[in-house]
């Protein structure tokens, strides 16, 4: 079954059945941390509270988590470098402390993606968008991101399947062909997506849809000791940026 | 759950073409067991399912439970509903959410039922269906088996007195479909009638108590054996003889079988032969 | 490119949430409406988002071999219009920085503000404009697709300018740094995306 | 064209969740003849044929056209394609253009022929599936049979010397089957090699010249009546057993069939019989 390895990692993390409220905090608390406390050693102690916390107690898969840290370090370090580089009439040169410029941006932008990054490997989307009900966002709008969840896996795996349809009968042997392959390919995915929610139009209807897509919200109970655990840690962290030069 | 008496009176529906699919179908799901309904693709299997459900008006003649007519009206429906459950060949056009336990608690939410009774419909209907241990997967991690069988439990958490089921061990290897008809098994214990299309002539001898046959814009409804025995209408219908009737007639006329019927599926076949060479009638 | 998590300082990153805010719940209350009207468009949105999410994970050829991926915005607001596409174009975002470590959720409102308001309007206008002047479809959707896409790299690269300063130019030598560096180099992709909606577009209005 | 012998030796594919589908999957496609590769759904039929057709690159192990092995650069794909073509499962992933006609054309333009020889194909393809008739028609329009089909002449319009069918029949009443069936027969005129994956055991053991069983994340491969009576096999494989194989052995027990080898289809269980009661050996 195809899917994306950072979903599969949440569905099968030893934190799954964890508040998704709880592990909101965590993480949140995390990233505000990589956000508003200087690179050092704020960032540092938050990117390896994450990945130590994702690899240990969470038991996500190292691999998928490594590939999935380093996915933003492209745009992070082009828009470092942009930031530190100094123009002007001149020409080209370096903002003073353009090394510790870059790096505490560095710093803070993988600190928070690890935070935020053990967040999605540990909590699948179907257990975070109820939670957004708690942030007043309206229960129609959580509905079609549901829908919107459930749907992506089918369309990504249409989109592999008919690319691989496409190649197979060389439809993507020159980049002429290749330009026309891709947008076939584009239609027929919309084309797709249009024809299952009308079917799903009725194939609902048959259950008795109305008014909505009202569903049972499951039970995934809040830990107090987690909870306290987190506060902690997140103040260990603050504590030790505030007080470290 | 009493038995209901599910009827279909002279359908005119299913127009493709400028011309309707069935043209005067009539059929009478007998109460609390087993029909099948077969018919080469395209012949109108599925549009009868749907009129019968309710998710398709005919254009004529009458669908009706207990001999009262269903009025395509909100009410009406509704109520039809309750009562009469259609599950699609494709599982993914009733399967919206990601999660097992929440899309089964659909229906019976749509009941408006309180929470704990839709828990416990939900729990006993993944257990029916024996995909309870898949309750803390997605849905997009489910074999087409395994995503079948949950679009049916979300139809028998609904508790529907008729349960109709199109195609469902079309695309199924031979492990999946026992396991299917074992629940389906299952479901029968609560008096529940089941009716289910395919073209698996096979299948339809060994499993049903009445078959129906799609053929010529009408149906034909009779016992198995009867039915599935006449060769003119499967010719007409572009369906096959099963093949226990075909080799059972033939080793009956060399004398071999006993018992008064031809048999219904490999089991009874051999059951039927003698134990030992050299026995004949 | 979206701007990737803990990259805007926090001030900044509030700053465009609230940016952002008005427009995303403008669509929220359209959808809102549109759901309460035709409770069945719940399931026709959702198929929206998930195509606009899938969208940008098609790979686009390119000459140096380099793979890169369309946004998708352009796509989407002449499909479906600027003030659905500002809250699905959000959440397509949070899914893409979830599932795909692609954005963030503390840069979410900078990058809606890039990709789910600016972009589809710019795209969505430059379409209609198009078609007024007289173009026919194929021509309002090329126009339109490659506006939107350089629309929302060139404010992506404004949002780094006003949080990153140049050190001796200013805000002016930043723009220019960061334009040079994700708008210019964006031309012949954008080019490439109103080239796969012409395409698009064509299949469509064929079948 | 001549034969072109296609094999795989130990591969290792098809990651879900950490493992692999196949491991130490080896196979021998007879070049000329027909090969069904058999197993349950999931057990790695289609990733099989993935890495047979290039589509998917293995892991570990190779591919070979003739002894060379498959490099997976465009050149070594490229040829590789020519030779070797897979037709999947659902032919809507496979069917791009409006019309059929412009669809199996895709194949032949692609491989840069002039426009004469690619009619010449199109009109080849389109007779040999049968599906001249639709050339003018818009995909949509087709049954779900004739798009498969349809699918087919895509592939054969290519000329490839190895025919790779994933689950062909799969979703098919008993009419298109055969159609279907006829159509491979008409190629198999020509030269190619047909493999098609299934897990319908009776189709595998009346149609192919050679079994192959996907079990256990590898291959076992024979001869149909070999392979196919081999319970512990079949049941390893979750397959069922023939039931021409199971009737067809217990009639040979009760000393009732004439022949060397157990038949493998109704009509040669039929033929096999007495023709009159009271004749045994």
């Amino acid at each position: 079954m195809t899917g994306l390895a950072v979903d599969d990692a949440a569905w099968s993390s030893a934190w799954r059945r964890r508040s998704p409220g709880d592990k909101l905090l965590l993480c949140g608390g995390l990233v505000g941390c990589a956000l508003v406390l200087p690179a050092w050693p704020g960032s540092v102690l938050v990117g390896l509270v994450a990945v130590g916390l994702a690899l240990g107690p969470a038991r996500v898969p190292a691999r998928t988590f490594g590939r999935a840290v380093r996915l933003p370090l492209a745009f992070v370090t082009v828009g470092a470098l942009t930031a530190v580089v100094s123009v002007s009439g001149d020409g080209l040169g370096w903002a003073p402390d353009a090394a510790s410029r870059a790096a505490s941006l560095l710093g803070h932008s993988v600190a928070g993606g690890a935070a935020v990054l053990l967040l999605a490997t540990t909590t699948p989307m179907s257990d975070l968008l109820p939670a957004l009900r708690r942030l007043r966002v309206p229960a129609a709008v959580v509905e079609v991101a549901s829908v919107v969840y459930r749907l992506l896996f089918v369309l990504l795996q249409s989109l592999r399947t008919i690319r691989e349809a496409q190649t197979a009968r060389m439809g993507h042997s020159s980049l002429r062909r290749s330009y026309r392959s891709t947008g076939v390919l584009a239609a027929a995915v919309l084309t797709r997506s249009w024809d299952r929610a009308r079917r799903m139009q009725e194939g609902l209807a048959g259950r008795g849809m109305e008014t909505g897509l009202r569903v049972l919200p499951e039970v995934l109970p809040s830990s107090r000791a987690f909870l306290a655990t987190s506060v902690t840690g997140l103040a260990g962290i603050v504590a030790a940026s505030v007080l470290v030069p | 759950m009493s038995h209901r008496h599910l009827t279909a009176e002279a359908l005119v529906a299913g127009y493709e073409r400028g011309r309707p699919v069935l043209d005067g179908a009539s059929l009478t799901v007998p109460a609390g067991r087993r029909l099948a309904v077969l018919g080469a693709n395209g012949s109108g299997k599925t549009t009868l399912l749907r009129c019968l459900s309710g998710a398709l008006r005919p254009a004529a003649g009458t669908v009706a439970l207990d001999g009262v007519p269903l009025e395509h009206s909100r009410r009406g429906l509704r109520a039809h509903r309750q009562e009469v459950q259609l599950v699609l060949q494709d599982p993914d056009d009733q399967l919206f959410s990601a999660s097992v336990a929440q899309d089964v608690s659909f229906g019976p939410l749509n009941l408006g039922l309180p929470e704990d009774d839709v828990r416990a419909r939900v729990a006993e209907a993944l257990a029916l269906l024996a995909v309870d241990s898949l309750a803390a997967r997605p849905t997009h991690q489910l074999s087409f088996g395994e995503r079948k069988r949950v679009a049916i439990a979300g139809a028998v958490a609904m508790r529907p007195c008729v349960l109709l089921l199109d195609e469902p061990t079309a695309g199924l290897d031979p492990s999946a479909v026992a396991e299917t008809l074992a629940a389906l098994a299952r479901l029968q214990e609560h008096d529940s009638t089941v009716v289910m299309s395919t073209h698996d002539v096979d299948l339809a001898l060994r499993w049903a108590d009445e078959v129906a046959v799609v053929v010529d814009r009408a149906v034909v409804q009779g016992e198995p054996q009867d039915v599935l025995g006449d060769d003119g209408l499967l010719v007409r219908a572009r369906l096959e003889r099963p093949w226990t009737l075909t080799v059972g007639a033939r080793l009956r006329d060399l004398g071999l079988l006993t018992g008064p019927s031809l048999p219904r599926d490999a089991a009874g076949l051999l059951a039927a032969l003698p134990e030992h060479p050299g026995v004949l009638s | 490119m979206h701007i990737a998590e803990g990259f805007l300082p926090a001030g900044h990153a509030v700053g465009w949430t609230v940016a952002a805010a008005p427009f995303v719940v403008h669509g929220a209350r359209a959808v809102v409406k549109e759901v309460r009207e035709n409770p069945e468009s719940t399931l026709l949105l959702g198929a929206a988002g998930a195509f606009t999410f899938v969208l940008s994970a098609i790979k686009l050829p390119s000459v140096t071999g380099s793979s890169s991926h369309p946004t998708g915005t352009g796509a989407g607001a002449i499909l479906f219009r600027p003030p659905v596409m500002a809250l699905l174009g959000t959440v397509v975002l949070l899914f893409q920085a979830l599932l795909l470590a692609h954005g963030g959720l503390t840069t979410l409102g900078a990058n809606a503000f890039a990709f789910a308001v600016v972009g589809p309007w710019v795209g969505y206008g430059t379409y209609r404009l198009t078609r007024w002047l007289g173009g026919g479809l194929l021509p309002g959707v090329f126009a339109g697709m490659v506006l939107a896409d350089l629309a929302t790299y060139v404010t992506t690269s404004l949002q780094l300018a006003l949080a990153f300063p140049d050190a001796t130019t200013g805000l002016a030598g930043a723009a220019a740094k960061f334009l040079g560096v994700f708008a210019l180099t964006q031309i012949p992709l954008a080019i490439g995306e109103g080239l796969l909606g012409v395409l698009l577009f064509r299949v469509l209005t064929v079948n």
